[in-house]
Formats: C-alpha cells, structure tokens, sequence
C-alpha cells in the first residue's frame, strides 16, 4: 500500500467531489436552469480518481460524454465547471461546450466528446506527440462499455499497438449503454478487455468500484506503458448510480438493482471502510472533507446561478485562431 | 382524420407500413431497448420514443436493436436494401453522420448508378435533427445540405404530422435511398392526419400560406419560425408566399419559380451555416432562372458561420429567429435602399 | 473427397478464367486502352472459387477493390466483365463501374468495393435480409488483411455476433495492403482469425492457396452458420502475383518472392497435382478447359474492343430510380 | 525561383517546414510504405509519391505509416494537434473523408470553438481529390464544398507549385485545421516556385488574368480549364478576368466583388454537382451583394447530379469541360437573349 495519508485524503477528496457534484446537478436539473443532456458520473469516481491520480499535467485524457468525473479527477475548476454546465459566461468553456464538450487543455483534459468512442483515436495521437517529447508521458482513452463497439474504438487500438504508442484504453463498464445491457451489445458479454487483447496489447481487469483495486492495477499498466512496451488497456467493473442521462426513468433496471449497488458497490463507503481498517487516515479527516466539498459545491452552484449569460454577440468568435 | 403529433404520426406509420409489408424491417441503436437487461426488452425505447411496440408486434428478425455502430447500421441497411429489403436504419442524432457517411454517400447513395441502373436500394435513414434543446455542437446540426449535395439520395423534412405520415409512407414505398428528417423540437407539433392510406409525392412544395409581397422558402423548424414573421408582418399589411419544402432533393423548383416570379423578392430560411448551404443553393438556382422577375437580391436568413453553441442565449442567438426572418423581408422588400433599411 | 468430376472440373474452370482475366488484363492495361486502378486477383483463385462455389445465387457476396475474382466465382458473366473494365457500353454496369464498382445483383454480387472495409457492414445487412427470409441463405464479406483494420470491419463482426446473424467474413490474408505488410499493419500479425474469435464467433483458418484446404474448411463453417449459429470468420493464407494495382514496381517484395510464390503457392499446379494423384479428372480434360477458357478471355477482350463506349448523353441516368 | 512540378513542391516544403519545426509529424497510409516487408520502409512510398525521404531524414516517429483506418489517422492528428504538434495527415483519396467524416467535422473543426477559444488544433489534412483518371465514383471527388461548409475548417486548393509551397507553408504555421486539396491530375503540373519562405496567405485569390468582359471564378483543375476557355474567347476578342481562389474558406468575397462589380457578368465553374454547391455559394453571395452591378444572372459550371462515372466518355462528359466554360460566358455575355444565345 504505496499510498500516504495526504494521497488517500486527496483521493477522497477527489471522489467526494465528483459524487457531490452529481448529486447535486441531479437535483439543480429538475429546476430546468440546465439545459441540454446530462450524463452524471455518480458510481463510477474510483475509476477517474484511482487512474488521474497517476497521472502528471503532461499526461493527457480524453473523455466520453459522461465526462464530469475526468475533469475533476484530471484536475478542472470545480466552479469553472459548474458554470459551463449553467451555461455561464465564466464557464470553462465560455457557455459554449456545455456538460458534453468540457475541456480544459491546461491540465491535459482534452475534452468531454458527445460522439461514442470519438475520443480514442484522439489518445494515440496524444501518446504519438507524447513519445516525440520523450518524457514518458502517456495519452488515455477512457471509453465506455458502449463505445468499445465503435469502429474508431478499434482503429484506435490497433493503430496504438501498430505504432507502438503509450496510450492507454480505460473501458468503463458500467454494464449499459443508455437503455441496452452489455450482455446484449458486447458480443463477448462482460469481456472487454480480451478485445484488447487481440489487437495485442496487454490488458488488466480490476474493480471499478473499488479504488484500490482500480488504483493498483493501473499502477501496473502505467509501470508498463510509461516503460516504453507500448499501448495496454484495462477494464473497470462498475456501476452508475442515475440514469443514463437526467431524466431517464430507468425502467430498464431489475427490481432493487439501485439499491443494492448504492448500498454494495459504492466506492466512498468501500474506501471509508478499507481506511479504517488500515488505520491509515481518521474518520474525522474525511468528514471534515466531506464538509469541505458540500461547501465547494454550495458555493459553485452559488457563482454559477449569479453568473451572466453569454454575450450572443460572441455567438460567432473563436471558430478560428484567425481567419483573415 | 386523426389529431396526433407527429411523434405519433411516424410511430402509426411504421406500424402500418410495416404491417403492410413484411419486408420492412427496423434497426438501430435502442429501437428495441431493454435488450440485455432485467427489464427487457421495450423495458424502454429509444430516446425520442418513435418505435414503441415495434419489437412486440414484429419480433426481433424485424426490428433489431444494434450495438453503437453508426457504420454497420447504416451499411447493414444498405445491404438488406440491396438484398431485396426495405431497411429503415436510426441516427438517433443526425450528426452522426460524421461516423457513418461512407455508408450513405459512398454506398446507398451511389450503388444504383455504378451497378448500371440494376440496383434498387430502398433503405430510409432516419435523422434526428436540428437545434433549439442545448444540445450543443455535435448534436444539434442540420445536415440536410450535405446530403442534398450528394446525388442518388432523396431528403426529406416533414413539418407537419400529416406530413410526417405522407412522406414516410412514400420513403417506404420508393425506390431509393431516402434521407427522412425528424426535427428534435417539432416531435410534439400537433396537427390532423388523413387516416388510412395516404402519401405525400416528393418534390411538391407545400403553400403555406399566399400573400403576394415576397417568397419565403424554408424548411423543416424555419417553417415554422417563417409563420411566426408572416403574422407579424401581416400586421403591417405584408402578405407572403410561404412555401414548406418538403423535400430537398427533388427539390419543386417550379413552385419557388412561379412564386418568386410573380412576387419578385425572395428569403430563404435556412437552419445551417451560411456556406454552400441550401438557402446559397435556392438562392443561387432562383437567380439563375428568374432574374428578371427579382426585384431584390434574394436573402439568405442563415445560422453564423460557427459550430452550435451550448448556452441558451448563444444557441438562441445561432437559430436563425422569427425577428431575423421579419427583418429580412422587411430589408427585402426596402431594397433598393439604405441597408438595415 | 465428396466432389465428383463434374464439380472439379467446375472448380478448375473457374479458377483457371479468373487466372486468365486476370493475366490478360494484365497485358491489355499495358496497352492504355483500360483507365483508372485496376486490382488483379491472381494467385488467390482458390479462395473465390473454393467459396462460392458452395453458395447459390441467393446466397450473397460483398467483394473487394480487388473484385474480379469473386465476380466470376459468383457467375457474372466473363464477356460483360471485360466489356465493363473496358468502360464499354455493353459492360454489366454499363461502363460506370470499372474493375472497382462491378456488381451483378442477379446472380447475388452486391459490388466489388473502392472503400476498404466498405462491404462487411452490407454482408451482415445481407445476412439479417436473409434471416428473414428463412431459407438458411447467407451474407458473404471478402476483406483483405489491410481491409480488417478498417472500423467498419470490426464493427460488421460485432454486429453479426449481437445480432446472431448468418454472416460470414472472409479474410484474404494476402500479407500486403498496397506497400506495407501484414506484420506491420496488423497489430496481431498473421492471426486475423483471433480478432474475429474476440468478437465472440468461430473462425476457421486455411491454406488459400490449396483449392481443398479452402473448400473443407469453409464447407464446415458454411454448415455451422446456415445451421442458424450466428457468424463464422475464416482467415486464408493467400498469395497475390501481381502489384497492388497495375503499375506497382513491388519493390516491397523480398528477392526471388515472385518466383517462389509462383512456383510453390499455385493453387492451379497444386489442384492439377491432386487429382493428378487421385485420378479423379484427367489432365486431357484439364487440359481441354485451359484451352476453352483461353478461347473465351480471347473473345470476351474482342468484344470488348468492339464494343462502343457509353452515349455521354446518358452520364446523368439511372441516378434515381424516379426523381420526379 | 526554381522550376518544379506541385508533386515536388510539396515534398519539399514538408522537407523545409519538417526541418524547421521538430512539432511537425506526418501520417497515412504507405507515406514510409515498405514497412513490414521484405524490401523494409520507404522500398516504395505512397501511391502519389508526395513523402519520399521523409522517414529517413525525420525518422519513424515523426514519420508514421498507419493501418487502413482513416478515422484513427485523423482523429491521431486531432489529438496530436491538441497535444501541442503540428500533423500532417494524407487521405489517400480525398474521398475517404466518408470514413473519417467525424473527426474533421465534429472534432477538429469544432475544439476550439467549443472549448471557449483556449484550444489550438493546427492540423493540416491532405486530400488527394478530383476527378480525370477514370478513377470512377468512390475514387474521384471534389469534396471542397462540403468541407467549406463546415465552420472551423481552412479549405485549401493550389493549382501551381508556387502556391502548393505558399499555401502547405502557411498551413503549417497556422493555428488552425487546414483541409489541403491536391488534384491527382495536377501533380505534374510545372512552374516557377520562390526560394527560401515563402508563404501564401490565405483568403487572397490569385489573378490569372485580367479581361473586363467577365469574371470566372474557379478553383482547382478547372482554373486551368477556364485558362483554355478564355484563350478560345480572346480570339474572339473577348477578355475574362479569371480568379483562382486558392482557398474556398476563407474565400476572397472581396476580389471577386471587385471584379464583378467592374464585368457584370459572373460566372462560377466548380467541379462537383450543383447541389449545395462552391459554385451556388459563390453565385449567391454575389447576387447579394452585387445585384445592381449584375448585367445577366451568374452562371454555374458544373458536373451533373449524378455520381462520377468510370467509361472515359461518360467521366469527359461529368467533368465541367472547357467547351462548356466558354460556352457559359457567351450565354452570359448574350444576356438577354435566347437561351443558349
Ligand atoms: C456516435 C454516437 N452514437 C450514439 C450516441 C448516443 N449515445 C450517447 S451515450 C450512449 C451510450 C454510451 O454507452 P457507454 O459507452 O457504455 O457509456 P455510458 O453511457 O455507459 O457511460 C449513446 C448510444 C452518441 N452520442 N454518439
Ligand atoms: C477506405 C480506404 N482506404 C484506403 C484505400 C486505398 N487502398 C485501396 S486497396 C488498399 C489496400 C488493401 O489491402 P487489403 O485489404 O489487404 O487488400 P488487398 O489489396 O491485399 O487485396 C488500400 C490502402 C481505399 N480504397 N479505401
Ligand atoms: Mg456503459
Ligand atoms: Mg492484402
């Protein structure tokens, strides 16, 4: 357990602040103030937090439309964030990307993608600028159980292993795609990561919902990516908590499924447990974040409620670095 | 005749059509819904709930949920087209085009001409369109122009109900690759439906209304917001010609011609940016063929040449609105004179 | 051995007119009279003909850039072949196809294809059209070692898998896409077969050079699958003995490969050599059909000489099959 | 100045430029080609020729041969791009856009816009396009308006090698994604190229002659068709000015106002179908904002509504054909008259 008090906290942290987050725009969304679709990462925070963690600014992602919980975990403006989803003027994106397209460069968040699977090629080509600089840093992909049947999910991953890229392939199976099981819609039912193999990269398994499961096994992966052995991907079992987006009502669930996976395969109370047993941070000091991060989100929800809207005559800026 | 909306109208359809004829059959992403779970499936359908009892009536052989490959639905529609069936394939989001257009430009779009007149390739593409919901850059666009452009397709843009019925019923019934768009704001617009067996011819403008001052040719949602202008400037003693496409491709150039040439102005609406769009593309076509009838330069009332914006003064301000419609008329009409009149 | 003398010489004769087009074309586009790419098949013969020559006419191919083979393996008519690649009047298209478009519905040949990986997507289509119909008929993809790098390639594999659809894909591993070998661009070089199998079907792997290799091994999948158990893959070992398009220089080749492949991997020597050693067609016979098919590539190249090149008047029809 | 052809042109400003700039990668099919095979990389390059010495001077990671998997080669050089590198992309065939579609239009055009302006994504995708060698409907396409229509993107098309090495050289050091079209019939064409940088800006059409009586505007391959129009016309002592766009977005409204403004007469030669077309774009604008200075309605060269055919004779007639440019300006300058004059 390589692990420290202070990056335990963070980690938590970190996970708390995704979980609020949603929890909270889930109910903000009723008031019908946010507008277009919401896909909220609530479930899934140990995959996000347990793999950015690990990485540097230099490292980069690209995300999926679920992309809230890889911008916080990669290091977002939590308020910058929330306004962007208002579609705020002081937004991270100015208004103009919403909850689907949230980006930020600066910290190697190469975007939230409202196209299944337009992300993964877009990670080896971060990788293949990554190996030209020669630092050791990597470009990842995360993709959900349903992107890994997109056609660009797979060039990307053989051009990966043609090329010997470091890029990473996180597939975050959640065992949906909007209303579909993935025991339809995966051929190899509940095996993702053996595709990745068979384009002939090697690939790890682990517990999406367990931090520490997902935390090692990457750990290992990124060991052997950053080493130079090229592209490797890892497959996360896990579960999300809303509907695929707000305002589904979920009928495709089974009977106390929600329950069972709120009260059996959350990944705050598995890590609050896990750190008691080790001893290895107080309860206090979680709780005392717990309390830092509601404050965080009050007051994000606080500055983007009071911020303006966007100027409509910028409605056409920024298209272009210059066009004349 | 039925009062339905026009989510209704294409659900009804497709049930009839279906019924009808049993080499129909339905694929896409969620048009089932439910396939692999606890719930089952029809547990739930699609996002926009145009296929509902599909699956019950017609059984999993006709109507197939897919896994999220645009390529694959698009290209397995074109290849039960070709085989014989009457494939009708789902982009949830019209954007998605960009993951599927080889599928639709390179292949449905063009067997018919490269096997020698031999092929018959009747697949209907469904097309979720358009902005007006923040659904932002990549699912928000108005692809019609594209697919205009790209010969051995037809494109069609219903705006009404009995509309939705008319022109879905004659994609099924056609010979060719039919591009059907359902605009996402217009699901619930309300309207009556001629019952029993009804179809709409493509290429026949729809007169919506007649009034003699300008031309104003639209389509899909801009129908609607061109309504909006016409009573406005009714109100000053304006009287429009207000002409609903229907279709893009064929397009009824003689319906805007005879219109244009009696009015001598004309304003084309058009819910895209303004490059080789389809209002350049009418513009273009109506000068060529009508220029002495102009009285005006024709107007092109178009989004910005930027993507779709997600904040809702930004998308408002990227939609072309009724009040930018009513001004170009207005500027139109004025001309010639000082410009913003 | 359940072929009786019928059917081989059937095999040969198809086999032998593919690798006479082909070997004529060759000479012919040297003259100028052909334009555009031309792919010939040469060298993979057995592959077409020891697979569709288990098909009926409803059962249905989608073929290749490298299309010639497939089409005569699937009885298009020779002399309207050439009369197409010609870009004559008279052609089966019509002269709008070429080599790279050629197709003949009637006989269940949905199209040689000029988009790599373009056609798999359509076999499955095929497939499902054909599942409806109930007759045990199926879809057919030929792909190339390069072409099953391709999305749509992958994509069509899941699609038939999740749909269970009577869907067969063929892969010609002819160990070149254009330039660049199968070890470079296939991430799991030389082992096509394993992709398919990730997917979640059975795959076959066979000598494509070996007129009976191929033809067992697919008689076995093409059971598998008409008996309704979803698709099947099988990858060929193949060999191609003429550039990638005409024109090539093949400098990519190793020393003395041409020669090798020629003499060791042709699936012409080794059928006559099999029969040869189990008696059961004589080579006089054999030899009788060398000298039919030489009479018919030379009169299909005189037709097509002759025939008039298409009206320009009519470059605008059948786009639609009604537009007004 | 050195004397060259555009296919030499361009290697040698992906020599200089990848000398110059380390960011600098290039990727696509064959552009090493060799690569796992017998005679090892760069035994034979890509089938255009345009990468020769590339890899051994800048080595294989700046130098990448992909899989056939266009889709992943432009999204690389999307996520490359966003990464702080300069890529360079080839598609084979422009065509190929079909398959790669969402990556240039949903993804690269649209990352800075949507990330509120912080993104650069100086992507430079090069499309081998057009049609002239019987390279039939898949193969042949002149795919500039459909990527003119997409904002974001920087749509670039030289017709001489002076422009090939001003044009790459500016994409290269822009901050944009820029859509750089070669014409596979132009390769060999030959001219004077400037030494040392050189760089050509964009929107700034060029000027190929100067006549009065009309003004063709074209780009591309049919720049060179309407060179040959218009020496059949000053025979007949009739002079055209002639605008070669070089870049279609931004386009040059300016020049090509000025122009019409002093001719009256336009007419817009454009080699793809007329749907939605460069050539209704460019007529429209003009009428807008030049219809009092028109003396007879802008004509539009163009192919037919039909796919590219593969029979010479067919191909000859889909292409827009010198004759039928000079024949435009007549019927143009005839105005009014009868039709065909
Ligand atoms: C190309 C494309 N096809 C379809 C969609 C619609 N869509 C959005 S999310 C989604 C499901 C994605 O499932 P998965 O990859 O498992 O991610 P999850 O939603 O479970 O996080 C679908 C079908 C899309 N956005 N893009
Ligand atoms: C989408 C697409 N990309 C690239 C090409 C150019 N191209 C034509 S054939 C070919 C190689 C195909 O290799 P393979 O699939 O192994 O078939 P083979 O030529 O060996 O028969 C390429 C790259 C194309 N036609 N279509
Ligand atoms: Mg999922
Ligand atoms: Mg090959």
């Amino acid at each position: 357990m390589p692990l420290d008090s202070d990056q335990l906290l963070h980690a938590y942290r970190q996970m708390k602040t995704i979980r609020l987050f949603e929890e909270r725009l889930h109910d903000e969304i009723k008031t019908g103030e946010i507008g277009g679709f919401t896909h909220l990462y609530a479930g899934q925070e140990a995959v996000a937090v347990g793999i950015c963690m690990q990485l540097t600014t230099e490292d980069k992602i690209v995300s999926t439309h679920r992309g809230h919980g890889h911008c916080i975990a990669k290091g977002c403006d939590v308020i910058g964030m929330m306004k962007e989803i208002y579609g705020r003027a002081g937004g991270l994106c100015k208004g103009r990307a919403g909850s689907m397209h949230i980006a930020d460069l600066d910290v190697g968040m190469l975007g939230a993608n409202g196209i299944v699977g337009g992300g993964a090629p877009q990670a080896v080509g971060a990788a293949l600028a990554a190996r030209i600089d020669g630092k050791g840093r990597v470009g990842v992909a995360f993709s959900g159980d349903g992107a890994c049947n997109q056609g660009t999910t797979f060039e990307a991953m053989n051009l990966a292993v043609v090329t010997k890229a470091p890029a990473i392939f996180v597939f975050e199976n959640n065992h949906y795609s909007e209303h579909t099981g993935d025991a339809y819609a995966v051929g190899t039912a509940d095996d993702i990561a053996s595709r990745a193999e068979a384009f002939g990269m090697r690939a790890w398994r682990a517990d999406g919902c367990d931090f520490f499961s997902t935390y090692d096994a990457f750990a290992e992966l990124l060991e052997h990516v950053r080493g130079g052995n090229g592209p490797a991907a890892i497959e996360l079992d896990t579960e999300r908590y809303f509907g695929h987006f707000e305002g589904d009502p979920q009928r495709y669930r089974g009977k106390g499924e929600l329950d069972r996976i709120r009260a059996e395969r959350d990944c705050l109370t598995a890590f609050r447990e896990k750190v008691r047993m080790e001893g290895s941070v107080t309860h206090a000091a979680l709780d005392q974040v717990d309390e830092d991060v509601a404050a965080l989100i009050d007051d994000a929800v606080a500055q983007a409620r009071a911020d303006a809207e966007p100027d409509p005559a910028n409605v056409a800026d920024d298209v272009y670095a210059d066009y004349f | 005749m039925a009062i339905m909306n026009i989510r209704e109208a294409i659900v009804a359809t497709l049930h009839a059509e279906m019924e009808r004829d049993p080499d129909i059959l339905l694929l896409g992403e969620d048009v089932v819904g439910g396939n692999g779970t606890a719930g089952g499936p029809e547990a739930i359908g699609g996002i926009w709930g145009t296929s509902p009892g599909l699956w019950a009536k017609f059984g999993p052989e006709r109507v197939i949920d897919t896994p999220i490959s645009e390529s694959a639905i698009i290209g397995a529609a074109a290849g039960a087209a070709l085989s014989g069936k009457r494939p009708v394939a789902e982009l949830m989001f019209a954007d998605f085009v960009g993951v599927s257009l080889d599928q639709i430009w390179n292949q449905m779009a063009k067997f018919r001409y490269m096997f020698g007149g031999k092929a018959r390739c009747p697949a209907v593409v469904r097309l979720v369109y358009g902005a007006g919901m923040q659904t932002a850059a990549q699912h928000s666009q108005s692809v019609y122009a594209m697919l205009t452009a790209m010969p051995g397709l037809k494109v069609v843009l219903p705006t009404t109900p009995a509309d939705a019925k008319g022109l879905l019923t004659e994609a099924l019934r056609g010979d060719d690759p039919v591009m059907f768009f359902e605009h996402k704001t217009l699901y619930g617009v309300k309207g009556e439906v001629p019952d029993g067996d009804h179809r709409q011819r493509f290429g026949e403008a729809r007169v919506v209304r007649e009034g003699g001052d300008a031309t104003i040719v639209a389509c899909g949602r801009m129908v609607n917001f061109s309504e909006k202008a016409a009573d406005k400037l009714a109100v000053d003693g304006i009287g429009v010609d207000l002409l609903d496409l229907r279709t893009t491709s064929p397009l009824d150039e003689d319906a805007i011609l005879e219109s244009v040439e009696q009015t001598g102005r004309l304003i084309v609406v058009d819910e895209s940016p303004p490059r080789c769009s389809l209002a350049a593309d009418i513009a273009a076509m109506v000068t060529e063929r009508a220029f002495t009838s102009l009285k005006a330069p024709p107007a092109m009332v178009t989004a910005p040449h930027s993507p779709v914006p997600f904040a809702r003064s930004l998308e408002r301000a990227w939609v072309p609105s009724p009040q930018k419609i009513e001004d170009a008329v207005r500027r139109v009409l004025a001309f010639p004179g000082r410009s913003g009149q």
